[in-house]
């Protein structure tokens, strides 16, 4: 019988503390309130107490860029990637370090190196990266990157790139050269294979 | 039951169900709300990882080893680096230690409240459950501080962690603690002790430790049955031997031992206890480079290797078959998820419908580790 | 009385009419596409197996016997709590003694268990390890 | 009352009667029913509102492109509404059909010919019956038997479940609830509810109101079995079990889309509205000003009527959004094991202080 | 003249309406709550107190008939799909599907190996908005859903309808 | 107007109580049966028994008829919904029933009934009180008996099914 | 319409209507059924006797008594059934009688 009571006792007791606190973030809700409002607040928020200075940021993950220009072609970045969602194509240029103005080819990096390689194709298919950042690590160039963090003096924070087709969610970063101009550089040997 | 028992009416909860956390169907046979039989059919969320592990480098394991468990995938690819680094012999510096512990112990709290809320959300109470995750989200600010990334993050490598501690983050992190700390008493008061909760969760769906241990079950749910089993103290690995915690078992406070309240509150002062960890951790944080002991190409020797780590869903253990090649043979992931999930049919037959979501929350499985 | 009953008559048949026309507007300017698996019962995504009308649980039923019986009592204490004021002790007692009754009922339907909702509970499950459930082997493990 | 009114303006009314009648009388059904669904989209509103501030978070906030929703979102419910006349209306193939489709209106007539015996103010009540209290528990059955019939009529198995659930829920708490009505009735002697909110009116010992509440310990456990038997006849949390979202998908609601939907969704919260009328009607003075002699007047006496009311429905809000749900099994004992004897101790307590008291 | 000018009257109607169908639309879009892998668990956090979806009006609902939005949150195995293509179906129109993270665009991490994985949700449903992403970010979902209500919003149902 | 009202409720009483009867479909019927006890209600009421209308929908509508929908769904399944009459039974009951109203009819309408009219009463629940505290106490105090005895057998019928 | 006639013949369709549907229906479920439309058809009679037939308020009373015994009655009635059901996998009444011999 005292059971039937305490219970009944309890009952009221804990749901009122609940209610309580319920009712207390209620009321405090202009304090309490987490809420990112997104398209007009961003990430981050330098008001919030847990707002980190932006340049604290080692990374963010989001989309994948390449400066074509620094590119060499080693192709690291799609061998360390493990869903293989990096596509390039390389051909070997005349001379190493020239400029090739007809197909936009700038022969050398901006850290100096001498390229010897066209990067006839670079694909990037964001549909099918898992953005674990593995591909950015053995870039000799530094020049494919995640957008945002320290990157960012290079290209700003974006990971809004939504879209309502999926083939534009394939990001081809090489320069959009028409195919003859091109194929004077490819090796002879090559074409004629093909 | 006598005559009227009602037709056995077969049900499938899921494989869209609100309350199965992921895409696990419950074939159950009920009679009116009691089910007599529950059976859990699975692979709704077969990913291949195994066979994905054999055909990429070491390296690139680890951000499959993500998606596996993925509301811990620091404590997954934390026992795939020791795993590795077991079977390359390799030793990784001191501070690379202490950081995996550190952020192995944040990512143990966030995926136990982020169970807890998915509990609390099954026995019906929404608003505990959007408070874990508004704190749920501090820890993930500072994983994206950290590695930048708020949900898989590829940072714990073979012989190493991909980027350091960035400057102040361990005041961030004990900031961080110090707010989190109070609001475990929040939860508390919100739901733990509230009691229609305890009505809810107490004497239902009781695992006996002897049921739990034949079973393979581990993690919470094992010392929700009251036995103390933690890898963490009983099979130290990493450097879990230099902190002082406390394994917490279920008491049966409110009912029985190893009832569903016990499996909720033992994470919930499994909380409690990481903060410990990561306290102590953070106090004697040494200091050193934390890409030193990274192998420029894992290749290890032709053996196998079975290390077992504590996940905050029991014991996670990797085979890992070598046949010296940079690709591994064969890749073997015993999932703690699975062996939960396996106890459920022994556990919930004779319950209600509603004890049985229950019973599948306090179990806290992660399809993606189940189906791998 | 007519005229308060037929208001709510006339609120019946405007409640009809009033619940009418936003369907009927939804009608013309819904959409309306019926396929097979638009129309296919709705079992989280699964095939649904056997109708739903099957036969019940008796549970239900037990509540609603015991509902009608109370009904029954509360309907007849309105009629006495009106008059309970006028006629003071004589229809307390009289009420009294039919509560009394009543309660009788439900301490009988009570004490027998009719109001609980499970008969059995399966202590340990019923699935293969029933059986190795063995009392030596429940104190062999436990705490360490 | 109101009907005299609107049929005393109405010029025609002393040659045809009849006909003033049913215009004042529909007029007043479509006061009510817009009423219902003004009420509806501020609730909806506040609740969204209400739970987002409890949760840290802000709610709507019709943030959007385009046409938003308003500022802070106040138009949210309106294109919610909207939408849901939008939306495609299914009857599955293996629903029964005639039922599928009767459900909504029984629920929603169910609640809503309730509405005609509630008082707004002094003189604003549709039609004062003489068993007005007792009339309103009597339509509270046709929600049972609506939500039965869309449970059953679904052909769906968590909605068969969902329907019989929330049966079996709201049948066992309309004994409290009536049990508790009884102690109020047995104080005032009637059921009109203008007549029970004139019982009330002037003060206990000239400070309290003299309200039903505060009239004797009895009747203040009353009140609370009454409006908590509310709560659960309206299927809030924690007695949401008929629509828990976690077990039952949406319950007897499951295969219910677009306009159906909205007068299932309607009607709870017209339900929800019901109830807390009544509880403040019979117990807490209705129209009556709590600080008697001062605020009365028919605009005042419609503030207060709402303002109880609203307090009541808020209080079900914040229910819902504290509390985890309760088991069936649990509830039925909530109901008879704890409720009904409780309301019945509360018929003797009320019986012999008022005999030896009043 | 007068049969013209008619016209164009009621096409200014009909648009007018469908601007508002558009708006009531795009500003309450319910979701449909199911989660398939670890997006799911991003998705529930975008509805949680952090981001908050409620802000653009969506609600999630359990049940197929009263939602509009689906958001397919993980990877599509194959033994998922007929049911996705099923729930899908019983939705009741009008109705949209976002794909949310790689997995579900185009079978993501899983695409070259995974035997058993769907290449990309779009095979068995329509899709009308893809998010990147593997998880996709909060945001990223948010602003994928506001890129929906601009294509609800540009959507002319009565017109078409008419037409 | 009162007119109309009166043969429409009338009008769905009858119709609804033939479907009770006709219908194959059992859960149509007890449908149906809401329909007839609501305009019984109706019909209470217009001979001014406001209380006992308010008793028809409470106990009839949320207690009776709930209690057979649950029976209905307690016995059946979907296939034995439908019931089948023998068409014989029904012919021959049909003129039985045929036969016994005619009588009733006739019975009825030459029967010079005593008539007197009484005026409205103006509290019927009082009233009502007021009897079956004084003059119908013994009956009321039976009646809690067999209530008691309805519940018990009734408690102790289902258990057996258990 | 308001006449004691016109409500003694709707009580007698009424009435008969429900004598039908217990003579022919073979389901328990649907005989009780029958009954109750047989105790509304009386109830409506007792009611317009009392404001009739000089029965006054005590009809009111016998239709309170006659509601309260269809209660009782449809509480063991259905009871019955359901024990007849599980006992003989029918409720139908013939069968039922068919079985016993
Ligand atoms: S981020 Fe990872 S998956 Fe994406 S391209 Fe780079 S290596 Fe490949
Ligand atoms: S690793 Fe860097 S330089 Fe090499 S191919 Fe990739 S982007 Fe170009
Ligand atoms: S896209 Fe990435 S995060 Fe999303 S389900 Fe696939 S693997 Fe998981």
């Amino acid at each position: 019988m005292s059971k039937y009571f305490r219970n009944i006792f309890e009952t009221i007791s804990t749901m009122m503390t609940g209610m309580g606190i319920t009712w207390k973030h209620m009321m405090n809700i202009r304090k309490d309130n987490v809420t990112l409002q997104y398209p007009e607040e961003r990430w981050p928020r330098p008001e919030r107490d847990i707002g980190f200075d932006f340049s604290e940021y080692n990374i963010i993950r989001s989309r994948l860029q390449v400066d074509i220009d620094d590119c060499i072609g080693c192709m690291k970045c799609e061998r360390a990637c493990p869903v293989q969602c990096i596509k390039i194509v390389t051909t070997k240029s005349g001379a190493k370090g020239e400029d090739l103005p007809d197909i936009n080819h700038t022969g050398i990096t901006s850290s100096g190196t001498k390229k010897a390689l066209i990067v006839s194709r670079f694909d990037i298919d964001m549909t099918e990266c898992c953005y674990c950042n593995l591909c950015t690590y053995p870039c000799p160039e530094e020049c494919i990157f995640m957008t945002g963090g320290p990157n960012s003096h290079k290209h700003p924070i974006d990971y809004e790139f939504s879209q309502y087709d999926r083939n534009d969610l394939i990001y081809k970063f090489a320069k959009d050269v028409e195919e003859e101009k091109l194929s004077k550089y490819l090796p002879q040997k090559e074409k004629a294979e093909v | 039951m006598g005559v009227v028992h009602g037709d056995l009416m077969t049900l499938n909860i899921g494989p869209q169900h609100p309350s199965t956390h992921g895409v696990l169907r419950l074939k159950v046979k009920t009679d009116g709300e009691i089910i007599s039989e529950v059976e859990p059919i699975i692979g709704y969320l077969h990913r291949c990882f195994e066979k994905h592990c054999e055909n990429v480098t070491y390296d690139q394991v680890i951000p499959y080893t993500d998606r596996c468990d993925y509301i811990a995938a620091m404590n997954n690819n934390f026992g795939y680096a020791v795993a590795v680094e077991e079977l390359m012999e390799i030793k990784v510096p001191e501070r690379v230690e202490y950081i995996r512990v550190i952020v192995a112990e944040l990512n143990r709290i966030a995926s136990h409240l982020l169970a807890l809320g998915a509990f609390g959300l099954d026995v019906g109470a929404f608003t505990p459950f959007l408070y874990m995750f508004r704190d749920r989200e501090r820890i993930l600010d500072l994983f994206e501080v950290l590695c930048g990334a708020r949900l898989l993050y590829n940072y714990i490598w073979v012989g190493g962690i991909s980027h350091d501690f960035p400057p102040n983050f361990d005041s961030k992190i004990i900031e961080f603690l110090d707010y989190f700390e109070p609001k475990i008493d929040e939860y508390n008061n919100l739901l733990t002790f509230n009691k229609i909760f305890i009505e809810r969760t107490a004497d239902i769906g009781v695992l006996p430790p002897e049921i739990a241990i034949s079973y393979g079950v581990s993690g919470p749910n094992l010392r929700g049955s009251g036995v103390t089993w933690d890898l963490r103290r009983d099979d130290p690995y990493s450097i879990y031997d230099k902190f002082d915690f406390n394994i917490v078992i279920g008491e049966g406070e409110m009912g029985t031992v190893g009832d569903c309240w016990d499996r909720y509150f033992v994470r919930m002062i499994e909380m409690k206890e990481s903060v410990k960890i990561i306290r102590q951790a953070l106090k004697t944080l040494p200091s050193g480079d934390v890409h030193q002991a990274l192998p420029k190409k894992i290749r290890p020797p032709k053996g196998s290797i079975y290390k077992r780590t504590e996940s905050p869903r029991g014991d996670l253990a990797y085979y890992i078959v070598s046949d010296g090649s940079p690709i591994p043979y064969r890749l073997k992931m015993r999932s703690p998820a699975f062996t939960s999930l396996s106890v459920l049919e022994e556990i919930s037959s004779g319950w209600m419908m509603s004890d049985v979501l229950a019973i599948l929350g306090s179990l806290d499985i992660v399809l993606g580790e189940i189906d791998r | 009385m007519y005229r308060d009953f037929g208001t709510i008559f006339l609120f019946i048949l405007l409640g009809i009419v009033l619940v009418y026309v936003p369907l009927l507007i939804s009608k013309i300017i819904a959409p309306k596409k019926d396929t097979p698996d638009k129309l296919s019962t709705y079992e989280c995504g699964e095939e649904s197996e056997g109708s739903a009308w099957v036969q019940f649980n008796i549970r239900f039923y037990v509540i609603a016997l015991i509902f009608l019986i109370f009904d029954v009592e509360v309907v007849l204490l309105f009629p006495w709590a009106v008059v309970f004021k006028e006629l003071g002790l004589l229809a307390f007692v009289e009420m009294a003694i039919f509560l009394i009754i009543l309660i009788v009922g439900l301490a009988y339907v009570w004490k027998k268990g009719d109001l609980d909702w499970v008969k059995y509970r399966v202590k340990y499950g019923r699935g293969r390890y029933r059986k190795i459930v063995g009392k030596e082997e429940r104190t062999s493990v436990g705490s360490a | 009352m109101t009907i005299d009114q609107i049929i005393n303006w109405i010029p025609f009314s002393a040659d045809l009667p009849a006909i003033a009648f049913v215009i004042a009388a529909s007029l007043c059904a479509v006061t009510v029913f817009l009423f219902i669904a003004i009420y509806a989209l501020g609730i909806i509103y506040g609740e969204v509102k209400i739970s987002s501030f409890m949760q840290d978070k802000v709610g709507p906030m019709g943030q959007g492109v385009g046409f938003h929703a308003g500022k802070w979102g106040l138009l949210q419910p309106v294109a919610d509404a909207l939408k849901l006349i939008l939306k495609e209306d299914i009857i599955p193939a293996a629903a029964d059909k005639k039922l599928f489709i009767m459900a909504p209106f029984v629920v929603f007539i169910g609640a809503f010919i309730s509405f005609a015996a509630l008082p707004f103010n002094q003189n604003t009540v549709v039609s004062d019956l003489n068993i007005g209290v007792f009339y309103i528990l009597a339509v509270g059955a046709l929600s049972v038997l609506g939500i039965i019939l869309a449970g059953w009529g679904s052909n769906n198995k968590w909605a068969l479940y969902g329907g019989m659930r929330s049966a079996a829920q709201i049948v066992s708490y309309e004994i409290p609830a009536g049990l508790s009505i009884v102690t109020a009735v047995m104080l005032t002697g009637t059921l009109s509810m203008q007549g029970i909110v004139e019982f009330q009116s002037g003060t206990i010992w000239g400070i309290l109101p003299n309200w039903i509440v505060f009239n004797n310990p009895f009747t203040f456990i009353s009140f609370f079995i009454f409006y908590i038997s509310g709560v659960a006849e309206c299927n809030r949390t924690p007695f949401d079990i008929p629509e828990a979202e976690s077990e039952l998908v949406a319950g007897a609601f499951t295969e219910y889309s677009g306009m159906r939907y909205a007068f299932f969704f309607l009607s709870e919260y017209a339900e929800m509205f019901v109830i807390s009328a009544v509880a403040a009607t019979v117990f807490l003075g209705g129209w009556n000003s709590p600080i008697s002699g001062f605020f009365d007047g028919p605009i005042w006496g419609l503030f207060w009527f709402m303002g109880k009311t609203l307090s009541l429905v808020f209080v079900m809000l914040w229910f819902r959004w504290t509390f985890p749900r309760l088991r069936v099994d649990q509830l039925m004992n909530v109901s008879w094991k704890v409720f009904l004897p409780f309301s019945l101790v509360n018929i003797f307590g009320v019986a012999i202080w008022s005999l030896i008291v009043g | 003249m007068g049969l013209l000018e008619n016209k164009f009257q009621d096409n200014v109607v009909v648009a007018s309406m469908d601007k508002l169908l558009g708006w009531a639309r795009s500003t309450s879009p319910w979701f449909f709550q199911f989660g398939l892998a670890c997006c799911a668990i991003e998705m529930m956090a975008t509805a949680a107190s952090r981001h908050d979806l409620m802000r653009i009006g969506m609600i999630p609902r359990s049940s197929p008939r009263q939602a509009d939005v689906m958001i397919v949150a993980g990877t599509v195995t194959m033994k998922m799909a007929l049911r996705i293509k099923k729930l899908y179906e019983q939705m009741a129109n009008p109705k949209y599907v976002i794909a949310m993270g790689s997995c579900a665009t185009s079978g993501g991490p899983y695409w070259q190996h995974g035997y058993h994985v769907l290449k990309g949700v779009d095979l068995v449903v329509p899709v009308d908005v893809y998010i990147p992403g593997c998880p996709p970010r909060p945001e990223a979902l948010i602003e994928g859903l506001l890129k929906l209500q601009e294509k609800i919003q540009m959507d002319r149902p009565l017109t078409k309808k008419i037409a | 107007m009162a007119d109309l009202a009166f043969w429409m409720i009338v009008l769905l009483t009858l119709v609804s109580a033939a479907i009770v009867v006709l219908n194959r479909n059992l859960v149509y019927s007890a449908i149906a049966l809401l329909f007839t006890f609501f305009g019984v209600a109706g019909l209470y009421v217009f001979l001014w028994a406001d209380f006992l209308a308010g008793v028809q929908v409470i106990i009839y509508v949320g207690g009776i008829l709930v209690l057979i929908i649950f029976g209905i769904m307690l016995t059946n399944r979907i296939t034995s919904v439908n019931i089948s009459h023998t068409s014989v039974q029904k012919s021959m009951g049909g003129l039985v029933v045929l036969g016994i109203l005619s009588v009733l009819g006739i019975m009825i309408f030459n029967t010079p009934w005593l008539q007197t009219e009484f005026v409205e009463p103006v509290q019927t629940t009082a009233t009502i009180g007021t009897l079956l505290m004084m003059d119908y106490l013994l009956p009321f105090e039976v009646a809690s008996l067999l209530l008691l005895a309805a519940l018990m057998g009734a408690a102790m019928l289902s258990r057996r099914n258990e | 319409m308001d006449s004691l006639n016109t409500y003694l013949f709707i009580a007698a369709i009424l009435f008969s209507l429900g004598l039908f549907g217990v003579i022919t229906r073979r389901n328990g479920v649907a005989v009780l059924m029958g009954i109750e439309l047989i105790l509304n058809a009386a109830n409506l009679n007792f009611i317009a006797f009392a404001k009739f037939g000089g029965m006054n308020m005590s009809g009111h009373i016998f239709a309170l008594f006659v509601i309260i015994m269809a209660a009782a009655e449809a509480a063991v009635a259905l009871a019955i059934i359901i024990n007849m059901y599980n006992n003989f996998k029918t409720i139908n009444v013939d069968d039922v009688q068919e079985l016993r011999q």
